[in-house]
Protein backbone atom coordinates (compact mmCIF):
# COMPACT_ATOMS: atom_id res chain seq x y z
CA UNK A 1 0.00 0.00 0.00
CA UNK A 2 1.34 3.25 -0.88
CA UNK A 3 -0.09 7.07 -0.98
CA UNK A 4 1.93 10.20 -1.46
CA UNK A 5 1.67 13.23 -2.67
CA UNK A 6 4.19 14.81 -5.32
CA UNK A 7 5.74 18.20 -6.74
CA UNK A 8 7.39 15.83 -9.36
CA UNK A 9 5.91 14.56 -12.72
CA UNK A 10 4.11 11.12 -11.89
CA UNK A 11 5.97 8.53 -13.71
CA UNK A 12 3.06 5.54 -14.71
CA UNK A 13 4.95 2.60 -15.16
CA UNK A 14 6.75 3.27 -11.64
CA UNK A 15 3.55 3.95 -10.14
CA UNK A 16 2.62 0.15 -11.84
CA UNK A 17 5.14 -1.03 -10.31
CA UNK A 18 4.42 -0.05 -6.61
CA UNK A 19 1.53 -3.31 -7.15
CA UNK A 20 1.44 -6.69 -8.68
CA UNK A 21 2.06 -10.09 -7.32
CA UNK A 22 2.72 -13.52 -8.22
CA UNK A 23 -1.32 -13.83 -6.77
CA UNK A 24 -2.51 -12.04 -8.81
CA UNK A 25 -4.41 -11.93 -12.70
CA UNK A 26 -5.78 -8.30 -12.75
CA UNK A 27 -3.81 -5.12 -12.99
CA UNK A 28 -5.76 -1.63 -13.47
CA UNK A 29 -4.09 1.39 -13.70
CA UNK A 30 -5.94 4.88 -13.82
CA UNK A 31 -4.31 8.16 -15.01
CA UNK A 32 -6.02 11.20 -14.62
CA UNK A 33 -4.91 14.12 -17.10
CA UNK A 34 -4.72 17.85 -17.26
CA UNK A 35 -6.93 18.21 -20.44
CA UNK A 36 -6.56 21.26 -23.23
CA UNK A 37 -9.91 22.62 -22.87
CA UNK A 38 -12.58 22.87 -19.64
CA UNK A 39 -16.25 23.24 -20.59
CA UNK A 40 -14.92 24.91 -23.95
CA UNK A 41 -12.38 27.11 -22.56
CA UNK A 42 -8.55 26.33 -23.66
CA UNK A 43 -6.45 26.24 -20.47
CA UNK A 44 -3.10 26.85 -20.59
CA UNK A 45 -1.85 25.00 -17.80
CA UNK A 46 -2.73 24.53 -13.34
CA UNK A 47 -1.70 24.59 -9.97
CA UNK A 48 -3.14 22.05 -7.59
CA UNK A 49 -2.63 23.38 -4.20
CA UNK A 50 -2.97 20.48 -0.91
CA UNK A 51 -3.84 20.39 2.63
CA UNK A 52 -0.95 18.04 2.42
CA UNK A 53 -0.98 16.45 5.77
CA UNK A 54 -4.43 15.77 5.83
CA UNK A 55 -4.66 14.56 2.37
CA UNK A 56 -2.31 11.79 2.88
CA UNK A 57 -4.39 11.11 5.74
CA UNK A 58 -7.51 11.02 4.16
CA UNK A 59 -6.07 9.09 1.24
CA UNK A 60 -4.53 6.32 3.30
CA UNK A 61 -8.65 6.01 4.83
CA UNK A 62 -9.56 6.09 1.47
CA UNK A 63 -7.37 3.44 0.07
CA UNK A 64 -8.12 1.09 3.55
CA UNK A 65 -11.65 1.22 2.35
CA UNK A 66 -10.43 0.21 -1.56
CA UNK A 67 -8.32 -2.53 0.10
CA UNK A 68 -11.49 -4.12 1.64
CA UNK A 69 -13.44 -4.03 -1.72
CA UNK A 70 -9.77 -5.24 -3.49
CA UNK A 71 -9.34 -8.26 -0.88
CA UNK A 72 -5.74 -6.85 -1.58
CA UNK A 73 -3.68 -4.45 -0.20
CA UNK A 74 -1.78 -3.73 -3.13
CA UNK A 75 -2.49 -0.33 -4.14
CA UNK A 76 -1.02 2.52 -4.78
CA UNK A 77 -2.05 6.67 -5.16
CA UNK A 78 0.10 9.39 -5.86
CA UNK A 79 -1.54 12.91 -6.64
CA UNK A 80 0.20 15.51 -7.91
CA UNK A 81 0.60 19.15 -6.90
CA UNK A 82 2.14 22.55 -7.71
CA UNK A 83 2.09 23.54 -11.26
CA UNK A 84 0.71 21.17 -13.97
CA UNK A 85 1.18 21.62 -17.97
CA UNK A 86 -1.43 19.95 -20.62
CA UNK A 87 -1.42 16.65 -20.66
CA UNK A 88 0.57 15.95 -17.08
CA UNK A 89 -0.86 13.08 -14.91
CA UNK A 90 -2.54 14.69 -11.71
CA UNK A 91 -3.49 11.42 -10.04
CA UNK A 92 -2.27 7.99 -10.65
CA UNK A 93 -4.04 5.11 -9.15
CA UNK A 94 -2.71 1.50 -9.46
CA UNK A 95 -4.20 -1.50 -8.00
CA UNK A 96 -4.02 -5.61 -8.49
CA UNK A 97 -6.43 -8.53 -7.28
CA UNK A 98 -6.51 -11.89 -8.02
CA UNK A 99 -9.55 -11.66 -10.18
CA UNK A 100 -10.42 -8.48 -12.58
CA UNK A 101 -14.21 -7.32 -10.93
CA UNK A 102 -12.54 -6.46 -7.86
CA UNK A 103 -9.89 -4.48 -9.10
CA UNK A 104 -12.66 -2.64 -11.58
CA UNK A 105 -14.15 -1.48 -8.27
CA UNK A 106 -12.04 -0.83 -6.34
CA UNK A 107 -10.43 1.27 -8.79
CA UNK A 108 -13.27 3.56 -9.73
CA UNK A 109 -13.94 3.73 -5.97
CA UNK A 110 -10.77 5.16 -5.64
CA UNK A 111 -11.40 7.80 -8.19
CA UNK A 112 -14.44 8.51 -7.12
CA UNK A 113 -14.09 9.04 -3.21
CA UNK A 114 -10.68 11.00 -3.67
CA UNK A 115 -12.84 13.87 -6.16
CA UNK A 116 -14.73 13.84 -2.95
CA UNK A 117 -12.59 14.01 -0.07
CA UNK A 118 -8.95 14.72 -0.77
CA UNK A 119 -8.30 18.19 0.48
CA UNK A 120 -7.05 19.47 -2.77
CA UNK A 121 -8.12 22.32 -5.23
CA UNK A 122 -7.42 22.84 -8.51
CA UNK A 123 -6.41 26.53 -10.08
CA UNK A 124 -6.62 27.11 -13.67
CA UNK A 125 -4.88 29.52 -16.13
CA UNK A 126 -6.78 30.02 -19.22
CA UNK A 127 -5.47 30.62 -22.70
CA UNK A 128 -7.08 33.95 -22.55
CA UNK A 129 -4.81 35.08 -19.49
CA UNK A 130 -8.34 34.30 -17.09
CA UNK A 131 -7.69 32.45 -14.29
CA UNK A 132 -9.74 30.67 -11.45
CA UNK A 133 -10.22 27.96 -8.67
CA UNK A 134 -12.23 25.30 -10.28
CA UNK A 135 -15.89 24.62 -8.76
CA UNK A 136 -15.56 22.34 -6.57
CA UNK A 137 -17.40 18.78 -4.58
CA UNK A 138 -18.06 19.75 -0.98
CA UNK A 139 -17.10 16.31 1.07
CA UNK A 140 -19.77 14.57 2.92
CA UNK A 141 -19.61 15.46 6.44
CA UNK A 142 -19.32 13.45 9.39
CA UNK A 143 -22.22 13.28 11.03
CA UNK A 144 -22.50 14.99 14.74
CA UNK A 145 -22.31 12.28 17.56
CA UNK A 146 -24.94 13.96 19.32
CA UNK A 147 -25.82 15.15 23.33
CA UNK B 1 -7.80 29.74 23.73
CA UNK B 2 -5.77 29.94 21.09
CA UNK B 3 -6.65 27.92 17.90
CA UNK B 4 -4.75 28.40 14.63
CA UNK B 5 -6.36 28.33 11.30
CA UNK B 6 -5.48 27.28 7.77
CA UNK B 7 -7.12 28.83 4.64
CA UNK B 8 -7.00 27.07 1.29
CA UNK B 9 -7.62 28.14 -1.99
CA UNK B 10 -9.96 30.69 -2.70
CA UNK B 11 -10.98 31.19 1.60
CA UNK B 12 -7.16 31.60 1.35
CA UNK B 13 -7.34 34.44 -1.34
CA UNK B 14 -10.52 35.89 0.35
CA UNK B 15 -8.72 35.83 3.37
CA UNK B 16 -5.08 37.75 1.72
CA UNK B 17 -3.89 35.15 3.99
CA UNK B 18 -3.37 30.92 4.33
CA UNK B 19 -3.02 31.41 8.25
CA UNK B 20 -4.47 33.32 11.35
CA UNK B 21 -4.03 32.86 15.10
CA UNK B 22 -7.32 33.38 16.71
CA UNK B 23 -8.13 33.77 20.82
CA UNK B 24 -11.50 32.32 21.25
CA UNK B 25 -13.83 32.00 24.54
CA UNK B 26 -13.77 28.54 26.18
CA UNK B 27 -16.29 26.47 25.37
CA UNK B 28 -16.13 27.34 21.28
CA UNK B 29 -17.21 25.58 18.93
CA UNK B 30 -15.94 25.55 14.97
CA UNK B 31 -19.04 27.09 14.52
CA UNK B 32 -18.28 29.82 16.80
CA UNK B 33 -14.68 30.05 15.06
CA UNK B 34 -16.54 30.71 11.81
CA UNK B 35 -18.35 33.24 13.46
CA UNK B 36 -15.41 35.23 14.50
CA UNK B 37 -13.84 34.67 11.31
CA UNK B 38 -16.71 36.29 9.49
CA UNK B 39 -17.64 39.22 11.42
CA UNK B 40 -13.69 40.07 10.58
CA UNK B 41 -15.19 41.30 7.55
CA UNK B 42 -13.35 42.25 4.56
CA UNK B 43 -12.57 39.02 2.00
CA UNK B 44 -13.69 37.25 4.96
CA UNK B 45 -16.98 38.30 5.31
CA UNK B 46 -17.66 36.58 1.99
CA UNK B 47 -17.23 33.12 3.91
CA UNK B 48 -20.30 30.62 3.54
CA UNK B 49 -21.76 30.56 6.52
CA UNK B 50 -21.51 26.97 6.98
CA UNK B 51 -18.49 26.40 4.89
CA UNK B 52 -16.53 22.34 5.49
CA UNK B 53 -14.25 22.29 8.46
CA UNK B 54 -11.69 20.11 9.16
CA UNK B 55 -10.49 20.04 12.98
CA UNK B 56 -6.59 18.81 13.61
CA UNK B 57 -6.78 17.37 10.08
CA UNK B 58 -9.89 15.74 9.83
CA UNK B 59 -13.60 16.59 8.51
CA UNK B 60 -15.65 17.29 11.70
CA UNK B 61 -19.14 19.08 12.30
CA UNK B 62 -19.56 23.17 12.88
CA UNK B 63 -20.74 21.70 16.68
CA UNK B 64 -17.23 20.46 17.29
CA UNK B 65 -15.92 21.71 20.70
CA UNK B 66 -12.94 23.20 20.39
CA UNK B 67 -9.60 22.82 22.69
CA UNK B 68 -6.30 24.80 23.09
CA UNK B 69 -3.89 24.60 20.55
CA UNK B 70 -6.17 22.86 17.79
CA UNK B 71 -5.71 23.08 14.08
CA UNK B 72 -8.92 24.41 12.34
CA UNK B 73 -8.97 24.39 8.47
CA UNK B 74 -11.41 26.27 6.06
CA UNK B 75 -12.19 24.06 3.23
CA UNK B 76 -13.75 24.89 0.25
CA UNK B 77 -15.52 22.59 -2.43
CA UNK B 78 -12.56 20.52 -2.95
CA UNK B 79 -11.56 19.68 -6.40
CA UNK B 80 -8.96 17.06 -6.74
CA UNK B 81 -8.46 13.93 -9.25
CA UNK C 1 -6.82 2.27 -32.62
CA UNK C 2 -4.26 0.09 -32.42
CA UNK C 3 -4.95 -4.04 -32.31
CA UNK C 4 -2.38 -7.14 -32.39
CA UNK C 5 -1.03 -9.96 -30.81
CA UNK C 6 2.61 -10.64 -29.80
CA UNK C 7 5.12 -13.65 -29.62
CA UNK C 8 6.66 -11.04 -27.50
CA UNK C 9 6.66 -9.78 -23.79
CA UNK C 10 4.34 -6.77 -23.60
CA UNK C 11 5.83 -3.58 -22.10
CA UNK C 12 2.60 -1.76 -20.17
CA UNK C 13 4.16 1.67 -20.98
CA UNK C 14 4.61 1.02 -24.70
CA UNK C 15 0.99 0.33 -24.59
CA UNK C 16 -0.02 2.94 -23.29
CA UNK C 17 1.69 5.17 -25.00
CA UNK C 18 -0.65 4.11 -27.26
CA UNK C 19 -3.22 5.93 -26.47
CA UNK C 20 -3.80 9.43 -24.64
CA UNK C 21 -4.18 12.92 -26.19
CA UNK C 22 -4.08 16.38 -24.61
CA UNK C 23 -8.30 16.21 -25.27
CA UNK C 24 -8.41 13.56 -22.96
CA UNK C 25 -8.42 13.89 -18.73
CA UNK C 26 -8.58 9.76 -18.44
CA UNK C 27 -6.18 7.41 -19.56
CA UNK C 28 -6.94 3.27 -18.26
CA UNK C 29 -4.62 0.56 -18.24
CA UNK C 30 -5.61 -3.16 -17.83
CA UNK C 31 -3.16 -5.96 -17.48
CA UNK C 32 -3.76 -9.44 -17.41
CA UNK C 33 -1.19 -11.49 -15.78
CA UNK C 34 -0.02 -14.72 -15.08
CA UNK C 35 -1.19 -16.19 -12.17
CA UNK C 36 0.99 -18.69 -9.64
CA UNK C 37 -1.75 -21.20 -9.08
CA UNK C 38 -5.37 -21.78 -10.40
CA UNK C 39 -8.08 -23.21 -8.23
CA UNK C 40 -5.42 -23.78 -5.56
CA UNK C 41 -2.88 -25.94 -8.11
CA UNK C 42 0.23 -24.35 -8.30
CA UNK C 43 0.94 -23.18 -12.29
CA UNK C 44 4.65 -23.64 -13.57
CA UNK C 45 3.82 -21.79 -17.03
CA UNK C 46 1.38 -21.83 -19.99
CA UNK C 47 1.04 -21.36 -23.59
CA UNK C 48 -1.95 -19.50 -25.28
CA UNK C 49 -2.99 -20.48 -28.95
CA UNK C 50 -4.51 -18.53 -31.24
CA UNK C 51 -6.43 -18.69 -34.07
CA UNK C 52 -4.63 -15.16 -35.22
CA UNK C 53 -5.93 -14.67 -38.82
CA UNK C 54 -9.18 -14.65 -36.86
CA UNK C 55 -8.64 -13.19 -33.34
CA UNK C 56 -6.73 -9.93 -35.06
CA UNK C 57 -10.59 -9.46 -37.00
CA UNK C 58 -13.13 -10.63 -33.84
CA UNK C 59 -10.57 -8.03 -31.32
CA UNK C 60 -10.91 -5.74 -34.14
CA UNK C 61 -14.58 -5.39 -34.13
CA UNK C 62 -14.87 -5.51 -30.47
CA UNK C 63 -12.68 -2.63 -30.14
CA UNK C 64 -15.09 -0.57 -32.83
CA UNK C 65 -17.75 -1.81 -30.39
CA UNK C 66 -16.15 0.09 -27.55
CA UNK C 67 -15.03 2.89 -29.43
CA UNK C 68 -18.91 4.02 -29.68
CA UNK C 69 -19.08 3.55 -25.61
CA UNK C 70 -15.84 5.25 -25.12
CA UNK C 71 -16.50 8.48 -27.40
CA UNK C 72 -13.15 8.24 -28.92
CA UNK C 73 -10.88 5.63 -30.85
CA UNK C 74 -8.08 5.92 -28.30
CA UNK C 75 -8.05 1.86 -27.73
CA UNK C 76 -4.93 0.24 -27.79
CA UNK C 77 -5.40 -4.21 -27.31
CA UNK C 78 -2.44 -6.24 -27.21
CA UNK C 79 -2.71 -9.71 -26.19
CA UNK C 80 -0.15 -12.43 -25.99
CA UNK C 81 0.46 -15.53 -27.23
CA UNK C 82 3.10 -18.79 -27.46
CA UNK C 83 4.62 -19.62 -23.73
CA UNK C 84 4.22 -17.32 -20.76
CA UNK C 85 6.22 -17.31 -17.43
CA UNK C 86 4.01 -16.80 -14.06
CA UNK C 87 3.62 -12.92 -13.42
CA UNK C 88 3.69 -12.24 -17.40
CA UNK C 89 1.30 -10.18 -19.15
CA UNK C 90 -0.96 -12.03 -21.21
CA UNK C 91 -3.20 -9.12 -22.50
CA UNK C 92 -2.64 -5.39 -21.87
CA UNK C 93 -5.64 -2.84 -22.43
CA UNK C 94 -5.08 0.68 -22.64
CA UNK C 95 -8.14 3.13 -23.11
CA UNK C 96 -7.96 7.41 -22.91
CA UNK C 97 -11.00 9.37 -23.40
CA UNK C 98 -12.73 12.97 -21.85
CA UNK C 99 -13.74 11.92 -18.82
CA UNK C 100 -13.27 8.28 -16.72
CA UNK C 101 -16.86 6.92 -16.63
CA UNK C 102 -16.73 6.37 -20.11
CA UNK C 103 -13.09 5.04 -19.99
CA UNK C 104 -14.25 2.50 -17.04
CA UNK C 105 -16.76 1.16 -19.14
CA UNK C 106 -15.22 0.66 -22.28
CA UNK C 107 -12.42 -1.25 -20.56
CA UNK C 108 -14.49 -3.43 -18.69
CA UNK C 109 -16.37 -4.21 -21.99
CA UNK C 110 -13.42 -5.29 -23.75
CA UNK C 111 -11.99 -7.41 -21.06
CA UNK C 112 -15.18 -8.92 -20.75
CA UNK C 113 -15.90 -9.34 -24.56
CA UNK C 114 -12.28 -10.35 -25.12
CA UNK C 115 -12.78 -13.46 -22.93
CA UNK C 116 -15.71 -15.20 -24.38
CA UNK C 117 -15.31 -14.22 -27.96
CA UNK C 118 -11.77 -14.34 -28.85
CA UNK C 119 -10.47 -17.08 -30.44
CA UNK C 120 -7.78 -17.82 -28.24
CA UNK C 121 -6.94 -20.81 -25.79
CA UNK C 122 -5.08 -21.55 -22.35
CA UNK C 123 -2.76 -24.85 -22.13
CA UNK C 124 -1.92 -24.59 -18.43
CA UNK C 125 1.79 -26.30 -17.43
CA UNK C 126 1.46 -27.43 -13.16
CA UNK C 127 3.97 -27.70 -10.60
CA UNK C 128 2.83 -31.50 -10.35
CA UNK C 129 4.33 -31.78 -13.79
CA UNK C 130 0.44 -32.61 -15.27
CA UNK C 131 -0.93 -30.08 -18.04
CA UNK C 132 -4.11 -29.04 -19.63
CA UNK C 133 -6.39 -27.03 -21.64
CA UNK C 134 -8.38 -24.87 -19.34
CA UNK C 135 -12.01 -24.96 -19.44
CA UNK C 136 -13.32 -22.53 -21.66
CA UNK C 137 -16.45 -20.27 -22.56
CA UNK C 138 -18.25 -20.69 -25.46
CA UNK C 139 -18.49 -17.60 -27.84
CA UNK C 140 -22.32 -16.38 -28.18
CA UNK C 141 -23.25 -17.11 -31.35
CA UNK C 142 -24.32 -15.46 -34.34
CA UNK C 143 -27.90 -16.15 -34.69
CA UNK C 144 -28.97 -17.84 -38.22
CA UNK C 145 -30.34 -15.61 -41.23
CA UNK C 146 -33.48 -18.12 -41.38
CA UNK C 147 -34.54 -19.32 -44.42
CA UNK D 1 -16.14 -30.05 -53.10
CA UNK D 2 -13.22 -29.12 -51.32
CA UNK D 3 -13.02 -27.22 -47.62
CA UNK D 4 -9.89 -26.52 -45.57
CA UNK D 5 -10.92 -27.66 -41.64
CA UNK D 6 -8.59 -25.97 -38.76
CA UNK D 7 -8.41 -27.40 -35.43
CA UNK D 8 -6.96 -25.55 -32.22
CA UNK D 9 -6.28 -26.67 -29.27
CA UNK D 10 -8.00 -29.25 -27.40
CA UNK D 11 -9.46 -30.51 -31.02
CA UNK D 12 -6.10 -30.24 -32.48
CA UNK D 13 -4.68 -32.63 -29.96
CA UNK D 14 -8.47 -35.05 -30.63
CA UNK D 15 -7.00 -34.61 -34.05
CA UNK D 16 -3.79 -35.47 -34.28
CA UNK D 17 -3.64 -32.44 -36.48
CA UNK D 18 -4.29 -28.97 -36.61
CA UNK D 19 -5.37 -28.95 -40.67
CA UNK D 20 -7.07 -31.15 -42.62
CA UNK D 21 -8.49 -31.60 -46.13
CA UNK D 22 -12.16 -32.85 -46.55
CA UNK D 23 -14.13 -33.37 -49.72
CA UNK D 24 -17.94 -32.77 -48.99
CA UNK D 25 -20.70 -33.18 -51.30
CA UNK D 26 -22.22 -29.66 -52.95
CA UNK D 27 -25.38 -28.38 -50.66
CA UNK D 28 -23.55 -29.36 -47.27
CA UNK D 29 -23.58 -27.08 -44.67
CA UNK D 30 -21.10 -26.45 -41.53
CA UNK D 31 -23.50 -29.12 -39.67
CA UNK D 32 -22.25 -31.85 -42.56
CA UNK D 33 -18.76 -31.18 -42.20
CA UNK D 34 -19.03 -31.72 -38.33
CA UNK D 35 -21.20 -35.32 -38.74
CA UNK D 36 -18.38 -36.06 -41.58
CA UNK D 37 -14.89 -35.56 -38.99
CA UNK D 38 -17.18 -37.36 -36.18
CA UNK D 39 -17.86 -40.32 -38.28
CA UNK D 40 -14.01 -40.27 -38.88
CA UNK D 41 -13.47 -41.55 -35.63
CA UNK D 42 -10.77 -42.26 -33.30
CA UNK D 43 -10.04 -38.65 -31.64
CA UNK D 44 -12.77 -36.79 -33.69
CA UNK D 45 -15.31 -38.98 -32.68
CA UNK D 46 -15.16 -36.96 -29.06
CA UNK D 47 -16.00 -34.27 -30.82
CA UNK D 48 -19.18 -32.34 -29.69
CA UNK D 49 -22.04 -32.92 -31.54
CA UNK D 50 -22.58 -28.88 -32.15
CA UNK D 51 -18.99 -27.39 -31.50
CA UNK D 52 -18.25 -23.67 -32.36
CA UNK D 53 -17.28 -23.40 -35.70
CA UNK D 54 -15.94 -20.13 -38.08
CA UNK D 55 -16.24 -20.19 -41.38
CA UNK D 56 -14.04 -18.00 -43.22
CA UNK D 57 -12.29 -16.36 -39.97
CA UNK D 58 -16.47 -15.67 -38.77
CA UNK D 59 -18.67 -17.28 -36.05
CA UNK D 60 -21.04 -19.25 -38.38
CA UNK D 61 -24.22 -21.41 -37.15
CA UNK D 62 -24.11 -24.56 -37.86
CA UNK D 63 -26.60 -24.42 -41.02
CA UNK D 64 -24.24 -22.12 -42.79
CA UNK D 65 -24.19 -23.46 -46.72
CA UNK D 66 -20.17 -24.46 -47.28
CA UNK D 67 -18.61 -23.40 -50.85
CA UNK D 68 -15.77 -24.66 -52.39
CA UNK D 69 -12.00 -23.35 -50.84
CA UNK D 70 -14.06 -22.36 -47.70
CA UNK D 71 -11.74 -22.27 -44.57
CA UNK D 72 -14.02 -23.71 -41.27
CA UNK D 73 -12.47 -23.61 -38.20
CA UNK D 74 -13.84 -26.30 -35.35
CA UNK D 75 -13.20 -23.63 -31.85
CA UNK D 76 -13.24 -24.96 -28.46
CA UNK D 77 -14.73 -22.45 -25.65
CA UNK D 78 -12.25 -20.20 -25.45
CA UNK D 79 -10.08 -18.76 -22.84
CA UNK D 80 -8.51 -15.47 -24.06
CA UNK D 81 -7.31 -12.67 -21.62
Amino acid sequence: MHVSLTQSPIDPSAVLELVGSPADGAVLLFLGTVREQNQGQPVSGLRYEAYEKMAEDVLRAIVEEAAGKLGTRRIAVVHRTGELAIGDVSVAIAVSSPHRAEAFDACRYLIEELKVRLPIWKHEQYVDGEARWLEGKAPPMPQSAGP
Amino acid sequence: MRIRLLLFALYRDLAGAGELELELPAGATAATLVDAVRRRGGGLGRLPETPVVAVNQEYAPLETPLREGDEVALLPPVAGG
